[in-house]
């Protein structure tokens, strides 16, 4: 143990916990200083999720002790958990749209402010406003949460963590579960920046998939594989490719985006928008997708690159310019005539956008392409689970049947079955919105695997990537954006890639 | 996959057990008369609540459909004389005619269904009661002639019967085998997501909403073969009946989850639920009570809750 | 969650933000625009004893409203109100003094009623979460069991309510309006301090905003449906009460007719059917916009025909106007 | 009627039957069809199918029906439609397949054309059918000897035009009147309605204001009420209801306005609480149909029909298709009505089958 305090905030001995068929945790033992920062990383499937679950007070572990400040402690559900101090900062946010900023920071614990039942609004948000004031986040407490952009939302997020500090036994832990999967580098370090701040008053785990990030935020870190703890070591003896080696047991080599299988991409020309323009989002922007090619696009929040892949797929209306398909203006009025007009989009709301959930495998699939599954006007059943069938084997997708619903599925393997969707959709042209947000390594590299394959056939891929490091390895030529207006464009040929400070200079 | 099988078998499950729970009090239930009766007196449920299925499918919920039975009733009997056979289709076209009204209300103008058709249900019951002088309209001697292929039997087969199963046929095939069917199972599971596919979500919710009308129209047409009349207030007590036969054959409220057979069988469970408190001579005065309760039991049984999200 | 994706990219144009903003005064705006109309056609609408008059006939609408409007800003539906109306309004009958018995239990009587709508709503909720059966489903049953349980009782007769506290409430009159439109103030009062000020009003549009969310915030989403469908169940038992008053005797169908009405008054004024957005002011509005209609077709002599067909114009107008489009992304 | 009052003065109210009642009532029922099927054998079935046990006149229809069942020592079943036809034929369909067919049905068909597929039925199952109020006019009981046994009807126009009049005569002889009617469709509603047509045209000095429907529903005819009395207010000198239902929340709608007993409101079906408000001077009056001898005696021409008393195809047709009496009750005679038949039990007799017979229903 590198901590030297007496009692360290939480110690977690010997957790056991076994789902029906599977192990999810063995002997896993970790500690927690006070006023430290402990990175947990590990692949989509090590116990991590879990893990944090018996922290919060959701799951019950079978065995092993959980001890906060020294003393053994049972969480029996998540107010138990809340009322010892131990927050959580979720993946997907837990702020709802329709509250204001302060009914959301201390959504379910209006008590305090209640008075014979009657909540006081006015004292509630002085209170959240002084909250806001730890994380620095300028928001009025009384804004609707739903107007705030996402990187705000996730401080409000952090903000409703430190309630807790004046609730319960003052030193807080905090359980960061994946708070950056979502923001632009700008916001990652503020929320950094915060959380450094905040050492003080609280203790934290951060989870994360960005092992830079990991690095550079956490004092020490808990690699976990197959629901164990196989290393922990100080971050600042670490590297990331010791620690990707770690947790795959193998080494990321530097085929890691496939640079190798970067062909030059052809002449003609798929897509190409001239002049375009949508409001305050974005101007004048000229973009030319060649056969092959894989056009990244950069830039942070604001910089209108969503806004402009949403347009392309028709989710938006442009207020001026024109869009050319294959060299002849076309009007793409919604999804429905992106799609006709072959074009795909991998958003970043996957669970939302992307799949329904509740529907099955094989009918995601075909979503998009129910046509080619149709003998007379009438869908062929046994067609559509061969079609299925060959995706799932040709993509190694993982799932128990085809007629599995989506929803049971990983993040990788639903993210596969989007892919597939498109390219049994036979599109021509793809929009990647965060194709690898909140994927595991694994999963992410046979991602690139598709992204390198459908160039190879010849598609053309738009992407806006979770991290610059992708965005330089994966594309063949980069698009800098800033304010909604192309800043720059970089030719990123293999061998010849531009470097990250490149592309930041032109990005802020 | 075993117990998925067998949650998807629960209504039909659960039907069986009830006749056989009357059957075994009252023996004369099962004999094939008295369930081929019953099933030729489900028909009408069943053809509304097949139509309304479709709107339920997508998320929405179809309350004009009573209203819009009435007046194709009103539709046959008025047409049955200067028109003959063809006063059916006509009846059928009027139904789906007040679908793409509600369609229209819906999507266009972005209204809730649940107002969109119960508005449009007001204005259909107020045409009905123009068009019929606010009077039932009695099918003469001449025109029950038409009424045969509704109201007659085949080698012992009530044809309402018959059609039901044609309809259910039509149903599961527009339901299975279509892209009509697939897609609007993608929208009520998940809207945005097949919005993102390019599929055409308010196209596909107006198809629904015409499939209800035409299928309330055709129900109107089997109630005025039945009634032999045409009233603007035939199937005004039906609309609860229909639903609740989506329901009870385990068809989610909430979208997404459902079949047309689980309705067919839906509806049989509430002939069954309602002719077998008579044949148990259940006090009359407590009827409707058990009957209420019954739907409520019936629904905890067939209901497949690992598919839908959150039971609102 | 769903709008994450466009937020990020910035801010609404301005004239949606504008649309925006106007978008949940609308109702009103509605309400305006129809009392106008009226009264340009028949000026007798523009008098103080109609407005008492309209004010009497949105009582019973609005304390009905009121208790469903909180069960739809959760996302559910409660369909129960007719037969908690009905047994209710008999179960008063029989204990107050009336034609039948020889009961006289006053105010207690009253109270007694108050804790047996409770009490329905109360099964509806513990029905609805415990056995995770659609709340339609269930309070479909209960309608038909309340209904059902009074016929059983009263076994199809009218009883009359000779209570003359009870009667006052119709009969009697405070500052130009009946005892009953204070009484529906007061519910309203009480509704909007529930709303804004307790932590079951704010938790209720929690888990209407996303109720899997208000769960991991802590929030016991099962407790708080079952306490809303209790609450709701109190508001129809006193919607109940004031039936029977106004009746002056209860009898099995005296909630007839009410459910789609109060319904429809809680969308049209601009509450949402998928859940937290709304409340109870809303409600307010709306169901004066239902009964002044009602009220000016009759004063302008529309034809009982051609009542249901402007009835559901209008009704498709008032929600076409009022829907905020930036919000309602899925219409359902 | 008396067999009411005693069960609200002694039973019903009872909180221990109440209780028990309802939860009871499944398990007693299911333990109570044996011993019945067996008396089955002996004595046909007896059934009455009417509308709904949920207003007093189908109530003490029902009534009517239970005293004629003691009378004649035979099992008795009620049957409601709720006012949905395809229940109300399903539900008969249903009591023929268990009775075998052998039983008597006394029907009140939702609407008029639900008659026709309930007479084939009965028909087809040889049960012996007596229906009330609602036919098609080109049904006759005499097209299916020997099961159809009879039609009853009241007709409307009588009574519509003798409550306007009594209206009128309250009112003092003019002003102006507003109407409720009943659902559309229905032949009451149409024949009362017509009624008060004839009425008005026989007095010009009475202005029909408004004409509007309230379906039978109090609530909606409360509501209709109030906004009459702001388009109208003192103008209106006297309300017709098409029943007592809708006349009695007329009459709360102005008592509310402190104007009951100012404004006479007349209604029709002589239900208790219409009769009390004649004594207190706030009626004009009703017609009573006497729904007791409709449910009893509807049950018992069936009844003898059937067991051999008489055969229905050798009747006269004014013993197949005729008119009830109804009694116009107003201020002159409701004392004695009151005291006759709601303070004491009407004693009927069962085999007096043809003493009410009012003429053959005329068409047109």
């Amino acid at each position: 143990m590198s901590t030297a305090a007496p009692a360290p905030a939480l110690q977690l001995v010997g957790i056991e916990k076994s789902f029906p068929g599977v192990k999810a945790l063995q002997d896993v033992s970790i500690t927690l200083g006070v006023g430290e920062v402990v990175g947990l990383i590990g692949e989509n499937g090590a116990g991590k999720s879990t893990l944090m679950r018996i922290l919060s007070g959701v799951y019950q572990p079978d065995a092993g002790n959980i001890r906060l400040h020294g003393e053994d402690t049972v969480l029996r559900n998540a107010q138990d958990a809340a009322r010892r101090g131990i927050a959580m900062v979720f993946q997907e946010q837990s702020l709802l749209p329709n509250l204001t900023v302060g009914q959301n920071i201390y959504l379910g614990a209006e008590a305090q402010f209640s008075r014979m039942g009657i909540v006081q609004w006015s004292r509630l948000y002085a209170a959240a406003a002084r909250q806001l004031a730890k994380v620095q986040v300028d928001v009025d407490p009384s804004t609707i949460t739903g107007d705030l952009d996402f990187a705000t939302r996730q401080m409000v997020e952090l903000a409703k963590a430190m309630t807790l500090e004046e609730a319960g036994e003052g030193h807080l832990v905090i359980l960061l579960d994946e708070p950056t999967s979502v923001l632009e580098q700008a916001d990652i370090d503020i929320l950094f920046a915060r959380v450094r701040a905040l050492k003080a008053r609280a203790s934290f785990v951060f989870v994360s998939h960005r092992l830079d990030e990991v690095l550079a935020l956490s004092d020490r870190v808990y690699v976990m594989k197959d629901g164990g703890v196989v290393a922990e070591l100080p971050a600042a003896e670490a590297d990331t490719r010791q620690l990707h080696q770690l947790m795959v047991g193998r080494d990321r080599h530097s085929e890691y985006y496939r640079e190798a299988q970067q062909r030059p991409f052809g002449e003609k020309v798929l897509l190409e928008t001239r002049g375009l323009c949508a409001g305050a989002h974005y101007r004048d922007v000229d973009l030319t997708l060649h056969v092959g090619e894989v056009l990244g696009i950069a830039g942070v929040i604001g910089s209108g690159r969503e806004s402009l892949c949403r347009t392309l797929f028709g989710f938006e209306q442009p207020t001026a310019g024109e869009i050319l398909l294959d060299g002849a203006p076309a009007r793409i009025a919604g999804p429905a005539d992106a799609v006709a007009a072959g074009i795909g989009y991998v958003p970043r709301e996957r669970r939302n956008e992307g799949l329904v959930l509740f529907l099955s495998v094989a009918a995601n699939m075909t979503l998009a392409s129910l046509r080619r599954v149709m003998r007379h006007g009438m869908i062929d059943h046994a067609a559509e689970a061969r079609l299925a069938g060959e995706w799932v084997e040709r993509l190694h997708i993982r799932t128990p049947s085809i007629r599995a619903l989506c929803l049971n599925l990983s993040g990788g393997n639903q993210q596969k079955i989007v892919l597939a969707k498109w390219m049994n959709a036979h599109a021509r042209i793809i929009i990647l919105d965060h194709p690898t947000r909140g994927l595991d390594v694994g999963a992410k590299e046979e991602v690139y695997d598709l992204v390198r394959s459908m160039s190879a056939q010849g598609l053309g891929v738009l992407l806006i990537a979770d991290t610059l490091e992708e965005t330089i390895g994966l594309c063949h030529s980069i698009m800098v954006m800033r304010d909604g207006r192309v800043t720059r464009r970089f030719d990123a040929p293999s061998g010849a890639k531009p470097r990250q400070v490149d592309l930041v200079e032109h990005m802020v | 996959m075993n117990r998925d099988t067998l949650r998807q078998l629960m209504p039909i499950v659960t039907l069986v057990v009830l006749v056989v729970l009357v059957a075994a009090f009252q023996p004369s239930f099962v004999n094939p008369a008295t369930l081929l009766g019953m099933a030729s007196d489900t028909a009408t449920l069943f053809v509304l609540g097949m139509g309304v299925t479709f709107v339920i499918m997508l998320g929405g919920i179809d309350l004009s459909i009573q209203s819009v039975a009435s007046l194709a009733s009103v539709a046959v009997a008025l047409l049955i004389t200067p028109l003959g056979y063809l006063a059916f289709p006509v009846a059928v076209l009027v139904g789906a005619l007040a679908g793409l009204l509600s369609g229209i209300a819906h999507v266009q103008l972005k209204i809730p269904s649940f107002i969109a058709t119960l508005a449009v249900g007001g204005v259909a019951a107020g045409v009905a009661l123009l068009l019929a002088d606010a009077q039932a309209i009695t099918l003469g001697e001449v025109e029950r002639g038409y009424v045969g292929w509704i109201t007659g039997t085949s080698l012992g087969i009530p044809h309402e019967v018959l059609i039901a199963l044609v309809v259910l046929a039509l149903g599961t095939v527009v339901q299975h085998y279509t892209a009509f069917g697939r897609y609007s199972q993608a929208i009520g599971a998940g809207e945005p997501a097949a919005h993102a596919a390019g599929i055409r979500v308010g196209l596909h919710k107006t198809i629904a909403c015409m499939l209800s009308g035409a299928a309330a129209g055709l129900a109107g047409a089997i109630l005025a073969g039945r009634l032999a009349s045409g009233s603007p207030t035939l199937a005004d007590q039906l609309l609860l009946p229909a639903i609740a036969a989506v329901i009870v054959g385990g068809t989610a409220i909430t979208g997404g989850v459902g079949s047309v057979w689980r309705t067919l069988v839906g509806a049989l469970i509430i002939t069954v639920v309602r002719s077998g408190m008579t044949f148990l001579n259940v006090d009359i005065f407590i009827q409707q009570s058990v009957f209420g309760a019954m739907l409520v039991i019936a629904v905890a049984l067939t209901i497949d809750r690992s598919k839908i999200p959150i039971v609102k | 969650m769903a709008e994450a994706a466009t937020i990020g990219d910035g801010r609404a144009a301005g004239w949606k933000k504008l649309r925006r903003r106007l978008a949940p005064w609308a109702p009103l705006l509605v309400l305006l625009a129809l009392c106008i109309a009226i009264a340009l056609v028949n000026g007798r609408f523009v008098s103080l004893r109609n407005f008492a008059r309209i004010a009497d006939a949105a009582s019973i609408p609005l304390v009905l409203g009121l208790g469903v409007t909180f069960v739809i800003l959760m996302g559910s539906i409660d369909l129960s109100m007719e037969g908690v109306v009905a047994f209710a309004a008999i179960i008063l009958c029989l204990l107050v003094a009336n034609g039948a018995n020889a009961n006289d239990f006053g105010l207690l009587g009253a109270l007694a009623v108050l804790v047996i709508g409770a009490a329905m709503g109360f099964a509806n909720g513990i029905v609805h979460v415990g056995l995770q059966i659609p709340s339609f489903m269930v309070t479909l049953g209960m309608w038909f069991v309340g209904i059902g349980i009074g016929n059983a009782i009263l076994g199809g007769i009218q009883v009359r309510v000779n209570d003359p506290l009870i009667r006052a409430l119709a009969l009697e009159q405070f500052l130009g309006l009946k005892f009953q439109v204070w009484l529906a103030l007061g519910a309203l009062a009480v509704a909007w301090v529930v709303q804004e000020h307790t932590r079951l009003g704010r938790y209720i549009f929690a888990i209407g905003g996303g109720e899997d969310l208000a769960r991991l915030s802590g929030i016991r989403t099962g407790l708080v449906r079952i306490a809303t469908f209790t609450m709701a169940g109190v508001f129809y038992a006193l919607a109940g009460i004031m039936a029977a008053a106004q009746q002056g005797s209860a009898f099995a169908l005296i909630g007839g007719g009410r459910l789609f009405t109060a319904i429809t008054a809680v969308v049209v004024g601009g509450t949402a059917l998928w859940g937290g957005q709304g409340g109870v002011l809303n409600t307010l509005i709306g169901v004066l916009i239902v009964v002044v209609l009602a009220n000016g077709m009759v004063l302008m002599g529309v034809s009982p025909y051609v009542q249901q067909i402007v009835q559901g114009l209008l009704i498709i107008a008032a929600v076409a106007l009022s829907v905020d489009r930036m919000r309602a992304k899925l219409v359902k | 009627m008396h067999d009411i009052q005693t069960r609200i003065r002694a039973g019903y109210l009872d909180r221990r039957r109440f209780l028990s009642g309802t939860a009871m009532a499944g398990a007693a029922s299911l333990v109570g069809f044996g011993p019945k099927s067996l008396r089955a054998q002996a004595k046909p079935t007896v059934v009455n199918s009417i509308r709904s046990l949920s207003n007093p006149y189908h109530a003490t229809w029902n009534a009517g029906g239970e005293a004629f069942a003691k009378w004649a020592g035979a099992e008795y079943v009620t049957l409601v439609t709720e006012g949905d036809s395809e229940k109300g034929v399903a539900d008969i369909k249903a009591i023929i397949a268990r009775t075998g067919g052998d039983m008597v049905l006394n029907v009140d068909p939702n609407e008029s054309p639900d008659a026709r597929p309930i007479v084939e039925a009965c028909e087809a199952a040889g049960v012996h059918v007596v229906t009330q109020w609602n036919k098609p006019d080109d049904l006759h009981p005499w097209d299916h000897d020997p099961y159809y046994v009879s039609h009853i009807s009241f007709s409307g126009v009588p009574a519509g035009k003798a409550m306007a009049e009594a209206l009128f005569a309250k009112m003092g002889g003019s002003g102006g009147i507003v109407a409720l009617g009943g659902i559309l469709s229905n032949t009451p509603a149409i024949e009362r309605k017509k009624g008060l047509d004839e009425a008005l045209a026989a007095n010009p000095d009475v202005e029909l204001l408004d004409f509007q429907t309230a379906n039978w529903d109090p609530n909606k005819a409360l509501e209709l009420t109030n906004a009459w009395l702001t388009r109208f207010g003192d103008d209106i000198k006297g309300i017709w209801a098409a029943n007592d239902g809708m006349g009695l929340a007329a009459l709360e709608a102005l008592r509310a306005e402190g104007m009951a007993g100012q404004v006479p409101v007349s209604g029709i079906d002589g239900i208790q609480l219409a009769v009390e408000a004649i004594l207190a001077g706030e009626f004009a009056g009703t017609v009573a149909w006497d729904p007791f001898w409709q449910g009893g005696m509807g049950l018992s021409i069936g009844y003898h029909a059937r067991t051999g008393a008489f055969d229905p195809s050798k009747e006269p047709r004014e013993h197949r298709e005729f008119y009830g009496t109804g009694i116009v009750v107003t201020e002159e005679n409701a004392q004695e009505f009151y005291d006759n038949n709601i303070k004491a039990s009407p004693e009927l007799d069962f085999t007096d089958l043809w003493g009410r017979v009012a003429g053959q229903i005329q068409y047109g």
